[in-house]
């Protein structure tokens, strides 16, 4: 470890490694070439200059043509990373993803498969309202045979981001709109995260946060706050891939707490929280000394005003009420 | 074909008039942008004035209107009422979604502007709708609705005219072909030279039509024949006007990806000064009258903004209505 | 009630009705029309031979143009009625319904609403394999401003669809593939049932199965099994609306049985099981005499064989022993 | 060009053999179906066959096959083994996807047969995908995919083909034009007179060309001229194949929808007696010598046919497998 990256450069380092590593590996999506400015939000500055145009394209606006294209590229031995802008748009590409990307493994009977990543980017918080701002990795939770990955340090954006590039199913890595500045310890060159495996962030043995992506960051901040001030003793989970999760590692921190709260930014009904609190009380029914409790943001459209978008978001009081309310 | 549908001076100052007071409020936004008064993403319509205008002075307030993000012009265009639409932007209750659509998703059925979405390409279907709503009520409407030249490459567009076309609906398509999908050159993502060829793909129902839209006349004569030929049940048209978008795709966009030359050969054919002129010319105003006109129109906008300033924020219990309809 | 009718008379019943009572109720879906059969499971035979080629309309194969023309329609005040012929077609028009239909209400501060009703039909186990058989509810019910409909009776389609139609907001109705020629009593003219009401399909006391759907065809069998051979006691709650989903009917069953299931066809990871069992274990902790169970089918791609399809599928024998696990 | 470009009574041979062994197929499949022997949903190929013979005489193994549920003349005309095929048509263990994916997943990368999908127009952009790999990877690779008159009225084909004539890619889009998409006629839902004129909505590096479908010489020369564009990196082609579809849209369809005189009108054109009259008439073969081809086929045939009913069925465990690649 050198020194610091933020999210936006530590996206920039995965995919410049995954490149040099592999000539297998390309992109596509809008405006992502240099000559188009590499990338809106600059994740992919550089890297057509570096790798050529062949292999790092700008497309078309048309979500379901760059995904297709992702898949076919790939079951012809390909490792195609595609940029979907922002994840509201991945609307338009749900029946590539879904009933293609997800399926063909077993629909061929492991004849052939998808080694493709989606990279996304989302989150409210920007003032970018309803149509920009959505989290649904839930939806693709619910889906056997892609898998979800959302980081939560720079550090692990890296490798978890090159290891959904070398994994050989298709996996969709959601990248946060507010975060894309904040800092943690640079990590050594060619840093790899297994997928499928959540992290113990921080132990604890009161209770166990469980999460992935933003909200953990001002989980850690509580955490530290409540342990300072009134001696609580949190175990985070970090989920690291969403799906499929990592049941063994979150039922073996709450069987030792005995107290759960799950925090997600996405809306609360039908969210990830559900199925990590639903599974949680059917395995440790009579170890749990308090209901498991969600902290995520509220069932509604994301609205525009400032002050309705930081209502409708989780907020870290929420967290911090749960775990207080566990406790109780 | 009566008077009234000849081109003619009156006709000319018409347009001026709406490309005028458009152009005073972008104008007026940058300035506000620049300044801090307002802080927000704005997607400048500056070069699309005249497009706006050739074809709103043709529509009716029962009108149809269904436009993007980068949609202030149509919608001033349309009539829709400047407090509104400021509050709007200032994410205001007393703006026309209470702030909670925002700049993004401004609505005013009372002026006609039904939906404005944030997602390319999505408005051309339910413009559909409204057109086919109109068809089965034997209504004197038309439906207009607006889209870039990147618009044109994704799969709704093409769903759109083909139901349209087959169904003689009675909507207007028009693309405003600025040149550029947020950083991409039109060449880069559209192999065709113009987008109006693409209503070959739709047979004889569409008219395919495109038009300079840095030039009054030919817009408002263009913007004339799409609208007589949806309220005659002749059929849709897909209009492309060709402009330019001069403060690139959001405002702040530096814009590097733009060549120079291209830039400078655009700023000569800047419709807002050739306009003016043209009306001069025309005998329809004075430098003097046109003067007057514009300090009216900045009159007005600035007690418009001020409304919008002043108001107050959304209640935070906003965030539960308008979720459903049977809710509180 | 004068007799039975199957869930596919009940379909064609309510949009009879519909129709009948009201103009503004429109449909468009592939082959719906006479000419063109009438739908492919005949749903809508002879509706457009009653009504009006005006009214039910055969479209193109163009799911976003689909939706989106019902969207455009029901902002104009019709009550369209949209088929998409199976669930996994839906996949292409996500963005329509959910950056669309579901988010217009909230987005226009209210100024507008979508009162659309998407029928689609879909279940396993007719050996239509990976991408005509899925279950895809849990995506929609984790969307605000959609209601999420799925009928267990013939009478309760009739009455639940009609609701559907007439209802303000957008409505995803589900049929299923497999038990479309069930019978079932059949409902008095104009029958409505209230979107957002659970009901309690049989009153017990050991145990609540909670569901929607095909299933509880299945748990109503074994309920009565149960009862008669082992005296055991089961109360079935039918969500009837899966979102936004009745809370309080079911807090006051369980609370009552201190136990219970969920059952749902589709896949059990991430489903509408987890958000039932998560809302359960939060409210009732401590008056639970076990964990809430769920009985769903399994987290895979539909596989083709019959033989692997059926253990995809939930098994009448797990909700069963699911049931019974709950009174160890 | 060489010699072996041009039409002769052996290249004629070629297709009447690749036709004729289609032909044979579908009658067996047919057969079986009725007596009971296979219990599937079958989509056949029955007048279409020259179609796909003509294009198939043209492709390497190497070269790519993407097809629909109306694939087995594809299939076949590719070189798919039809062991392989039939097993899976059987959902036996055997199958080339283990009875996994099913007839309408047909995979078998071995003779280029990559992907078969169930959803309309879903092909096209992984058919691009397909083309890019091999376009980097600078392999002399035709990627071929096939579709419905009906598909081209989806986004995806849209998006595809832009993206397609964008990049030039080595890619064939096959469009077999049958008069029909399930029940829909033609003129309803696609109002152009010809789909090929489509290909003018992507600029010049799409060819569009309108064959008819019926003709060996017409079918074997565009596929030709389709396959050498492709191999020698001049671009896609949109080929439009005009054909019809004899046993309607699934095997059992009553196909009251189709007019009595469009179809007696179709089967005087049919495709199998017309070709094995010219094959007689060129001296490539006798009639005898064809019906000792039939003798073969259909023993070949029969053989495959008892390899496939007398297979085993996938065993439970299969379900588990093919999920993930990591996963047992
Ligand atoms: C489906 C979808 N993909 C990507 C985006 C991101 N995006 C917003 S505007 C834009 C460019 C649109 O270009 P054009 O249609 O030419 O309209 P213009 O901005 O030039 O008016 C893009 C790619 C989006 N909003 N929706
Ligand atoms: C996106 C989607 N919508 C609807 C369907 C249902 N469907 C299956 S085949 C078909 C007709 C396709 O017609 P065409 O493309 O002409 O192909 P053909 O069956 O005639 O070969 C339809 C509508 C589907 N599979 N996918
Ligand atoms: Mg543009
Ligand atoms: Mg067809």
């Amino acid at each position: 470890m050198s020194g610091t990256i933020n999210f936006t450069q530590a996206y920039q380092r995965a995919l410049y490694e995954s490149m040099e590593a592999d000539p297998s590996v390309i992109m596509l999506g809008e405006d992502i070439a240099d000559e188009e400015g590499g990338g809106v939000f600059k994740v992919t500055a550089g890297l057509s200059t570096k790798f050529g145009a062949e292999r790092v394209r700008t497309t078309p606006i048309s979500e379901q043509a760059i995904v297709g294209a992702a898949i076919g590229a790939s079951l012809a031995g390909m490792r195609p990373i595609a940029e979907i802008m922002l994840m509201n748009f991945i609307t338009v590409a749900m029946d590539q993803i879904v009933n293609h990307a997800a399926k063909l493994r077993f629909m061929s009977g492991g004849q052939t498969h998808v080694p493709i990543t989606i990279r996304t980017r989302t989150g409210a918080g920007i003032g970018a309202a309803g149509q920009h701002s959505d989290m649904l990795e839930a939806w693709f939770a619910h889906v056997a045979g892609i898998k979800v990955v959302v980081p939560s340090t720079p550090a692990d954006a890296v490798g978890l981001l090159s290891s959904c590039i070398f994994d050989d199913d298709p996996c969709l890595f959601i990248e946060d709109s507010l975060t894309r500045t904040v800092s943690g310890p640079e990590p050594d060159p060619g840093h790899r995260l297994p997928l499928g495996k959540a992290h113990v962030d921080r132990e604890g043995g009161d209770v166990t946060v469980i999460g992935y992506g933003r909200p953990l960051l001002d989980t850690r901040k509580i955490a530290a706050k409540l342990a300072d001030e009134e001696g609580i003793s949190v175990e985070i989970v970090d989920l690291r891939t969403v799906s499929p999760w990592d049941k063994e590692t979150v039922l073996n921190s709450v069987a030792k707490t005995g107290r759960a709260v799950v925090v997600h930014e996405a809306p609360r009904s039908f969210g990830v929280g559900a199925e990590v609190a639903a599974t949680i009380q059917e395995e440790l029914f009579g170890q749990l000394k308090a209901p498991v409790l969600r902290a995520t943001s509220r069932d509604v459209t994301v609205p525009f005003a400032r002050i309705l978008e930081q209502e409708y978001l989780y907020k870290p009081a929420d967290i911090e009420s749960a775990i207080k309310s566990t406790l109780k | 074909m009566t008077a009234a549908e000849h081109y003619s001076p009156s006709a000319l100052m018409d347009v001026f008039r709406k490309a005028l007071f458009i152009n005073v409020v972008d104008e007026k936004m940058r300035g506000l942008l620049k300044s801090g008064g307002l802080v927000a993403v704005y997607y400048s319509p500056r070069g699309q004035e005249v497009v706006a205008a050739g074809m709103g002075v043709h529509l009716k307030p029962s009108d149809y209107l269904v436009t993007t993000y980068r949609g202030i012009h149509d919608q001033l265009a349309k009539g829709m009422p400047l407090k509104l639409l400021f509050a709007e932007y200032f994410a205001k209750v007393t703006g026309a979604c209470k702030g909670k659509g925002g700049a993004m998703h401004i609505t005013h059925p009372e002026t006609g502007v039904m939906v404005t979405t944030g997602v390319v390409g999505s408005g051309l279907p339910i413009a559909n709708g409204l057109a086919w709503a109109t068809q089965i009520k034997k209504e004197d409407r038309v439906t207009l609705v607006t889209f870039g030249d990147g618009a044109s490459n994704i799969g709704a567009f093409h769903e759109a005219l083909n139901l349209a076309s087959l169904w003689k609906l009675p909507v207007i398509f028009m693309c405003q072909n600025n040149g550029y999908g947020e950083c991409t050159q039109y060449s880069k993502a559209t192999p065709v030279e113009n987008i109006s060829e693409r209503a070959a793909a739709y047979g004889p129902n569409l008219a395919g039509v495109t038009v300079n839209g840095n030039d009054p006349q030919a817009m408002w004569e263009a913007s004339r024949d799409a609208v007589a030929r949806a309220r005659a049940g002749d059929g849709p048209t897909l209009l492309e006007a060709k402009t330019f978008r001069f403060m690139g795709h959001y405002f702040g966009d530096p814009g590097a990806y733009i060549p120079k030359d291209e830039y400078a050969a655009a700023m000569e054919k800047d419709p807002m000064p050739a306009i003016r002129q043209a009306v001069i010319e025309s005998g329809a105003a004075s430098e003097a009258e046109i003067k007057e006109l514009e300090q009216e129109y900045s009159a007005q906008i600035d007690e418009a903004l001020k409304f919008a300033a002043d108001s107050p924020a959304p209640e935070l219990e906003e965030i539960s209505r308008d979720i459903y309809g049977d809710a509180a």
